[in-house]
């Protein structure tokens, strides 16, 4: 309705005295009353009390106001609950601006309480004039689909599932490799109780492996994401196991299989025990593995390899459960909202040839002492080197990659933890000496400073500071034979040589690779690659696009404690979320006015949303309202003045800059 | 006619405006001449705003965003950086110079910087007069 | 329901089936519409449909029949007889880009000409000789400018072009139009080969192809009562080389009209026994006929003619044709002494052409009203009686008779020249209808709107075979009539919209 | 589309020009009009017959906004009905009714360039955009009019404007003319004028011609066609004479080689078409000097496009009023009819290289072979070696 006549109220708040006593509210008031299409200007203490809200009611039902100028505090305080109550009152909330005139006139220049009149007036002026040029918005709602998928089924995603389970939405729960569990699984204990990992763990794999709400997805990847209002269509690749539901689990087709034999040339090492021992081409990763269902490596399988020679596995089985004839298949998973739990992998080690990963048999990162210490691992829980014989003497170097400017900026705050626990194990299961060489002790949760009390109590020795190298090039004869760590004590100001068996490197933390996965969702990542949380420091479940979550190591490095209260708080969020059925959009977008758009895509190009398309045939560009966050890049751009951000026109922001000028100048 | 240089000072919603309140909140004084108009993006501060506001008589106009890298939207900023170097050439032609044209970054919780800024534009303003477009009343 | 409920109710339909098929219309404020070249007016259409090719014409047609609308064709609408007025409650249908069109509905003025010769197969022009029957296949809504500007590159032109180059083909076969050429092909209808027609059934529409040339004459002027014509063969002839051609300028001057008429007449008889011509033009001069800023005025040659002393009135006479066929024209120009007789060059034959084509030349501050600015004298003898008739009905008038000497008889176009007020056009209309009264005697071998179309007078003016055959037409090609009923009445009339000019 | 009501009582001023001559509604204008190929509704006979009806104020504003003003319509109308003085003058009537709610294109940077320069005291640094090498003075017997020229590069980045203003200097100094540049120079108001706001224009042609007499100098070249326009043929309407012969650089060109101080001495080996500015052609009536320079420069092949001098199609763009969808169809249709002629569309105004410049940078509706744009003084510049 531009252009006629507009019904316009001015409210103008004393703000309890913040402002009446700078601001001349009376002045300002009676300055409101006469400005063109201004029906109604009165002052109240507390605008923002249920008085004022009850005034602002009455005044818009009562004259029929549609447009409201509230000259109280910053925006960012009350406009939404203005707005609110301008909507119950049966006007648009769209058609209420703020006059910033507490924070920008009364405090700012409590000194000049004239000059801060003289602003007050032009603020509410300038926005009175944006007033005149706004339109009604009608604020359009999504339904949001009621399904969730939870990418990735570490204890994170099966935390989050359980807990959206059991609030009774329908989950789907997404795993790439053949097993849930994620790295905890491989844990031997977890820190500070020296709880087997596994006893924490897999109750929580059984409940959600047999939640009625929960349906699993193992050995299967998302590969692509589409975003539309209220709903996400995810494109998850089923890997094809080629061994049925009918397996029965007697592991006589991993018996028989010849890969990873001695005479096979076909090797493969196991992922799960990170190259400390080979796997057969058909096998289950670890024995409390869920689902309970062996999984064919075609890659390392001579019925694949060697164009069908070999089917050993399908002769041997009982149940006839081999079936080489399956193929990768596309599912399509339609959800409400997604929590991204897709964990971390230990940093490699190799990139610090200083240490000799990969170089010298007897040097571990941290994962790898946890398979060795774990009783499922390859030497059934006991520490032993390569060539089969317990260790005399270990050195565990902590920061491996970490705090380091050339590899992880970042800390991974659970390698100090995890390097105590190593230590205190090893102590107790082999008696062997144990160096731990530190930069900072982190032990900050409950109960970690008691815990590095105890193993300090167990005879380890603490030598603060950072090796440079590891050698095996021995300088003194009780370094033959032995792995010698070169490092400078800080404490004792002197550089030391300690030969040790065995070196345990505790490796930083870094994310999954998933970049894939958020490009197809437009999810950013910080700096450090995790994903980028929504706000680091009051909202770190939710993200940048709303409906997404995300819980665990995928957002930055976390021990098992907060992990589980992250995946807590992401599934409260990703509740609330799909509870409130709708979800609204934001209607302050962009806008295209077919008539002028030349399609010169100009405006797709500066869009960093990917939130506006040019239409090949119908030659016009197309905003896409979910995607689109209103930041108007593309309006300066347009040569025509097709694409506008609503409610900040040029027409409007003119105005308002008008209302604003000197008055010397006749407009 | 108050002899306060006028600013129009055209500010980000996320950093600027933001930086705005937190220099009022802590009650740092700054010159009654600096009109703020809030946008979603200093991106979205188009070449027109800035002519406009000399046209009517402002002696400077400020752009206030995020710092680089900073911004909400990624790359509003950037973009604001680029168009303003280009409108300081046209600025300093027309006659207007190019001084009166600033663009700046404060985030949101620089309130003192946000003051600081806007002092100094004032100051500088200040020296140079009132601006050769202002009609005489 | 009431008539006009009824209407109302099916130009909803219509609109909701437009915006369906994305048919281009307006709708709402038409007073652009009220008219067309003849200043009448039936009213204003109910819509306006613009279809770009045969497929949205039969959707149209179609639509029509079912819902009992009428369909008034309009090409260009420079038509000056009122053919493409439409009536209250009926749809204008503009076809001026039948055939035209992009794949986006866009006119494009540029064309690449399909060329064909008389059995419709394609021909290359480079290799055609002089001699060939040749034809160019062109959408409706295609105008003989544009045509000849595509065609001109490969040395031809359009065969038959009417005064007003910018008019459709699709208009000047529902008028039978006359123009350049006519001499020598006769009418538009005569130049046309072959064409394709959207008509009706009593259920719907159907597309015909009619090729039978003697039909082809006989729906040649149907004034859109058949159907609406898509396409068309029109005869294309070679650009004739300047060497082969002569234009030649004969001028007479006397303060007696009637003396000046007898003379010209006798002349035109003489030369339409022996010669042979593609166009024969004649306008009269006055002081204002072009304004005084005009290059022309400045020529060596014909600047002379544009000078002249008040109270004369000068006469021209233009033609152009073959050498051969124009050789006994000096001779039977020097029998008349009064008469003088000069060749001169094409740009210069273009240029009086030019002055002529603008009926009045570029006059300053002026409008031609239409009206009277059509009608035939079979006996050239009898010209000299109705020019002094025409003077005397018009005196005081500024106005100038214009026209072309036909084989078959003098066509005149008399348009007068008003002011552009209300006053003066009303006043312009009233002495136009005192000069038809004066003019049009059959004892003067006068006969009304015989080259620009009957219009409106379809079955009033015109033989009574001619109606016959018309009524035949339309009962065979649309039964369902569809197209332009309002011209089968027999009392239709167009009201002159020069009164209601706010002017 | 509402109809725009003045005023009851408001004498119908721009009915007034419009009926200064008699339409015969023979469609001719509507058949040659480059909008109405593309929106077929959008039709000045119609119009006419409209404002012949009902007066100006039936005339609708989506029609007001579209008209090119390019007079394609005047120039084939047999009686030459003036109908973009008609749309000039009901945009001038709208805008006094209420502020004309289509801003001028492009983010409405040229008309606050114009309204800036029409203040009184403001002293400009023009020169910028010359760079050395070249000489310019700050008086002297030809004023060098260079308008709008040092701020379109400001916004308009996918074109260079600039180096036409090189390009010219460059050619008058071999000539030995040394041409004065002022600062004090404004912008020739030419988009006021066609957009309504009279108030401007004659504001700014006032404070030009101040300078402009003060001058002393004998000519005033430009190399814009609108600012030639302007000066030449509005501007002794509203100020009277500018003591000055103004002349646009192509004539100048012409008449230096002609008398021999100019030798285009470096071959150009280009075959080019050329684009007859609406304001240099139709407006202005100079269609043959352009040409001539063309045919002087050694190398250059000229071949005419189909519709030219009075027929020429306009760019598509007038005055920055109109610029949407539709007119992508125009510079389509345009720019294939030059793409089947040359690689190089040459034009003698800096606007008309904009808008058929934007055209290409920013999508093409159909495939176009790559056409550089290129402005007439820019090629003689170039023939000097």
């Amino acid at each position: 309705m531009t252009g006629g006549t507009r019904k316009i109220g001015v409210f103008i708040c004393h703000c309890g005295g913040n402002i009446s006593d700078v601001v001349d509210v009376n002045a300002v008031r009676e300055f409101a009353a006469q400005q063109d299409e201004v029906v109604a200007s009165t002052d109240f203490r507390f605008m923002c009390s249920n008085q004022g809200q009850a005034r602002l009611q009455e005044t818009i039902k009562e004259k029929g106001l549609d447009g409201v100028v509230v000259a109280c505090c910053t925006p960012k305080m009350y406009e939404d609950m203005f707005r609110g109550s301008a909507k119950e009152a049966g006007m648009n909330p769209y058609l209420l601006e703020i006059a910033n005139v507490r924070e920008q006139c009364a405090y700012a220049h409590r000194h000049e309480p004239e000059q801060a009149t003289e602003k007050a007036k032009a603020l509410v002026a300038a926005q009175v004039a944006k007033v005149r040029n706004l339109r009604p918005l009608d604020v359009k709602t999504a339904p949001i689909h009621d399904g969730v998928a939870v990418i990735g089924a570490g204890i994170a995603g099966i935390h989050a599932a359980l807990l959206l389970g059991n609030a009774g939405h329908k989950v789907t729960l997404i795993e790439k490799s053949p097993t849930i569990g994620g790295n905890m699984a491989r844990f031997d204990k977890t820190f500070p109780t020296l709880d087997c990992a596994m006893c924490t763990l897999s109750p929580k794999m059984n409940d959600v492996f047999n939640h009625p709400n929960v349906d699993l997805m193992t050995y299967a990847e998302v590969k692509d994401a589409v975003r539309a209002p209220g709903r996400f269509t995810l494109t998850v690749v089923q890997k094809p196991r080629y061994v049925t539901d009918a397996c029965i689990g007697c592991n006589r087709c991993t018996e028989a299989c010849p890969v990873s034999g001695p005479k096979s040339p076909i090797k493969v090492e196991s992922e799960w025990n990170l190259g400390l021992s080979p796997r057969k081409a058909i096998y289950l990763p670890f024995s409390q593995a869920l689902p309970q269902q062996w999984t064919l490596d075609a890659d390392h399988c001579y019925y694949f390899q060697r164009n069908h020679t070999c089917g050993i596995c399908a002769k041997v089985c009982p149940a006839d459960a081999i079936d080489f004839t399956q193929r990768p298949e596309e599912v399509q998973v339609e959800v409400g909202a997604v929590v991204v739990a897709t964990g971390y992998r230990p940093f490699d080690a190799s990139q610090i040839p200083q240490y000799g990963f990969g170089k010298y048999a007897d040097v571990y990162h941290g994962l790898q002492v946890e398979r060795l210490l774990s009783s499922t691992g390859p030497t059934n829980g006991k520490l032993l080197k390569k060539d089969g014989t317990p260790p005399q003497s270990v050195g565990i170097i902590h920061c491996v990659g970490s705090r380091d400017e050339k590899y992880r900026s970042y800390c991974s705050r659970v390698c100090c933890m995890a390097s105590l626990k190593y230590a205190h194990l090893i102590r107790e299961r082999t008696g062997a000496r144990v160096y731990n060489f530190y930069m900072d002790m982190r032990a900050n949760g409950k109960g970690y400073e008691e815990f590095y009390q105890r193993v300090a109590s167990e005879q380890v020795g603490f030598v603060r500071g950072k090796p440079t190298r590891v050698t095996d090039q021995a300088t003194a004869p009780e370094e033959e034979g032995k792995l010698t760590i070169v490092v400078e004590d800080t404490l004792a100001g002197v550089v030391l040589r300690v030969p040790v068996d065995m070196v345990v490197l505790s490796t930083a933390m870094d994310p999954e690779d998933v970049d894939g996965l958020l490009a197809s969702l437009k999810l950013d990542k910080s700096p450090d690659g995790f994903v980028k949380e929504y706000h680091l420091k009051i909202n770190p479940t939710e993200t940048a696009v709303k409906g997404i979550f995300v819980a665990g190591c995928a957002q930055s490095p976390k021990d098992i404690t907060d992990t589980i209260a992250q995946a807590g708080a992401a599934a409260m969020s990703a509740s609330m979320f799909l509870g409130s059925g709708s979800m609204t959009l934001n209607p302050l977008v962009a806008e295209v006015n077919p008539d002028l758009c030349r399609a010169c895509t100009r405006c797709s190009e500066v869009c960093e949303f990917d939130a506006v398309r040019v239409d090949p045939e119908a030659l016009v560009a197309i905003v896409d309202e979910t995607s689109c966050e209103g930041c108007g890049k593309c309006t300066v751009v347009c040569p025509t003045g097709a694409i506008t951000v609503r409610q900040f026109t040029k027409t409007q922001i003119a105005a308002s800059i008008d209302a604003l000028a000197p008055k010397a100048v006749a407009p | 006619m108050t002899e306060e240089p006028q600013v129009l000072t055209l500010c980000c919603n996320w950093c600027g405006y933001n930086a705005a309140d937190q220099a009022g909140a802590a009650k740092i004084p700054y010159s009654p001449g600096v009109r703020i108009v809030r946008l979603m993006c200093t991106g979205m501060a188009d070449p027109y705003y800035v002519l406009r506001a000399f046209e009517r008589g402002f002696d400077g106009v400020l752009v206030i965003g995020c710092h680089p890298g900073q911004c909400h939207y990624k790359s509003g900023n950037l973009q604001a950086r680029e168009q303003t170097d280009r409108l300081l050439g046209v600025v300093q032609a027309l006659g207007i110079g190019a001084e009166r044209l600033r663009m700046d970054a404060a985030s949101s919780s620089e309130g003192p910087r946000f003051a600081e800024i806007v002092n100094e534009f004032t100051e500088t303003l200040r020296k140079l007069g009132p601006s050769p477009l202002k009609e005489v009343a | 329901m009431s008539a006009v409920a009824r209407e109302q109710g099916s130009i909803d339909e219509t609109l909701a089936f437009l915006r369906e098929a994305r048919i281009p219309h307006q709708a709402g404020e038409l007073l652009g519409y009220a008219t067309d070249g003849s200043f009448l007016t039936l009213g204003v259409p109910t819509l306006v449909v613009f279809p770009k090719d045969e497929a949205e014409c039969a959707a149209l047609v179609d639509h029509a029949v079912r819902h009992g609308i009428a369909l008034v064709p309009r090409g260009t609408g420079s038509g000056t007889a009122g053919a493409a007025t439409a009536p209250p409650g009926s749809v204008l249908v503009d076809l001026e880009r039948l055939g035209a069109c992009d794949a986006r509905g866009h006119r494009r003025g540029l064309f690449a000409p399909i060329v064909v010769d008389a059995r419709g197969t394609p021909a290359d022009l480079a290799k055609a000789g002089p001699d060939d029957e040749l034809y160019v296949r062109v959408g409706a809504g295609r105008t003989s400018d544009e045509t000849n500007r595509a065609l001109a590159g490969h040395g031809w032109t359009v065969a038959v072009v009417p005064s007003s180059g910018y008019s459709t083909f699709g208009g000047n076969f529902a008028t039978n139009a006359r123009g350049s050429g006519t001499p020598a092909f006769g009418p538009f209808g005569n130049a046309v080969n072959r064409l394709r027609i959207v008509a009706t059934t009593r259920e719907g529409a159907r597309v015909l192809e009619v090729t039978d040339r003697e039909e082809v004459r006989r729906l040649a002027g149907h004034h859109g009562l058949c159907g609406l014509v898509t396409e068309l063969d029109v005869r294309i002839a070679p650009i004739p080389k300047p060497e082969d051609m002569v234009c030649a300028l004969l001028s007479i001057e006397s303060e007696d009209a009637g003396h000046l008429g007898a003379t010209i007449g006798g002349l035109m008889k003489r030369v339409a026994a022996e010669c042979r011509y593609f166009a024969g033009e004649f306008l009269f001069i006055d002081e204002g006929i072009v304004r005084p800023d005009d290059p022309i005025r400045k020529d060596p040659v014909l600047g002379g003619t544009f000078v002249l002393p008040a109270g004369r009135r000068r006469m021209i006479l233009l033609y152009r044709g073959r050498k051969e066929g124009m050789e006994a024209l000096p001779r039977i120009a020097a029998e008349f002494p009064e008469v003088a007789y000069r060749e001169i060059t094409f740009p210069q034959f273009r240029a009086l052409m030019a002055v002529r084509t603008a009926a009045t030349g570029k006059a300053l501050r002026r409008v031609n009203v239409p009206g009277a600015e059509d009608f035939i004298i079979y006996d050239p003898a009898r010209f000299g009686d109705v020019l002094s008739r025409m003077f005397a009905a018009v005196e005081g008038a500024s106005g100038r008779p214009v026209g072309h000497h036909y084989p078959d008889g003098i066509e005149v176009h008399y348009r007068p020249q008003a002011a552009v007020t209300r006053a003066d056009i009303e006043a312009a209309w009233a002495m136009i209808q005192k000069l038809r009264e004066a003019v049009l005697r059959t004892e003067l071998t006068v006969e009304d709107r015989k080259e620009h179309g009957l219009g409106l007078a379809l079955f009033r003016d015109g033989s009574p075979s001619r109606h016959e055959e018309l009524r035949r037409l339309k009962a065979e090609y649309d039964p369902a009539n569809v197209f332009c009923p309002h011209l089968l009445l027999p009392e239709i009339e167009g009201r002159f919209i020069g009164s209601s000019f706010r002017v | 589309m509402e109809a725009l009501a003045p005023p009851a009582g408001a004498p119908d001023e721009a009915l007034r020009i419009l009926a200064q001559e008699g339409c015969i509604q023979c469609n001719k204008c509507t058949m040659n009009c480059p909008v109405h190929r593309v929106d077929v509704t959008f039709s000045p006979r119609k119009t006419i017959l409209q404002a012949y009806l009902g007066g100006s104020d039936a005339l609708s504003e989506r029609d007001l906004w579209a008209c090119l003003t390019c007079g394609e319509c005047q120039a084939v109308c047999a009686t030459e009905v003036p109908f973009p003085a008609f749309i000039r003058a009901k945009r001038e009537a709208l805008r006094s009714v209420r502020e004309r709610t289509a801003p001028c294109k492009h983010g409405g940077y040229k008309e606050i360039l114009a309204k800036i320069m029409a203040k009184p005291n403001l002293n400009q640094d023009r020169r910028g955009w010359i760079g050395d090498g070249l000489q310019v003075a700050d008086a002297g017997d030809v004023i060098y009019f260079t308008g709008c020229m040092p701020y379109l590069d400001g916004v308009f980045t996918y074109t260079d404007t600039a180096r036409i203003g090189k390009a010219a200097i460059k050619v008058m100094n071999a000539a030995g003319i040394v041409p004065m540049v002022s600062n004090a120079e404004r912008c020739c108001g030419h988009d006021a004028l066609w957009n309504g706001d009279r108030e401007t224009f004659e504001t700014l042609a006032r404070r030009n011609v101040e300078w402009i007499r003060a001058s002393g100098a004998k000519r005033l070249v430009t190399t814009c066609a609108e600012c030639y326009s302007m000066l030449k043929y509005e501007y002794p309407k509203v100020v009277g004479d500018l003591n000055v012969e103004v002349v646009h650089m192509t004539q100048l060109i012409q008449e230096l080689v002609a008398a021999g101080k100019l030798a285009f001495t470096k071959p150009v080996d280009l075959t080019v078409t050329y684009q007859d500015p609406c304001r240099l052609g139709r407006h202005s009536k100079e269609y043959d000097a352009p040409r001539a320079v063309l045919r002087a420069i050694p190398g250059v092949k000229l071949v005419e496009m189909d519709r030219i001098r009075e027929n020429s199609m306009c760019c598509g763009v007038g005055a920055y009023a109109n610029c949407d969808a539709q007119t992508k169809f125009l510079q389509q249709e345009r720019l294939e009819e030059a793409a089947s002629k040359a690689e190089n569309l040459v034009t003698a105004c800096p606007h008309c290289r904009i808008h058929f410049s934007c055209y290409l940078d920013g999508q093409p509706v159909d495939p176009l072979p790559d056409l550089k744009i290129i402005d007439v003084t820019d090629l003689a510049a170039q023939a000097l070696g």
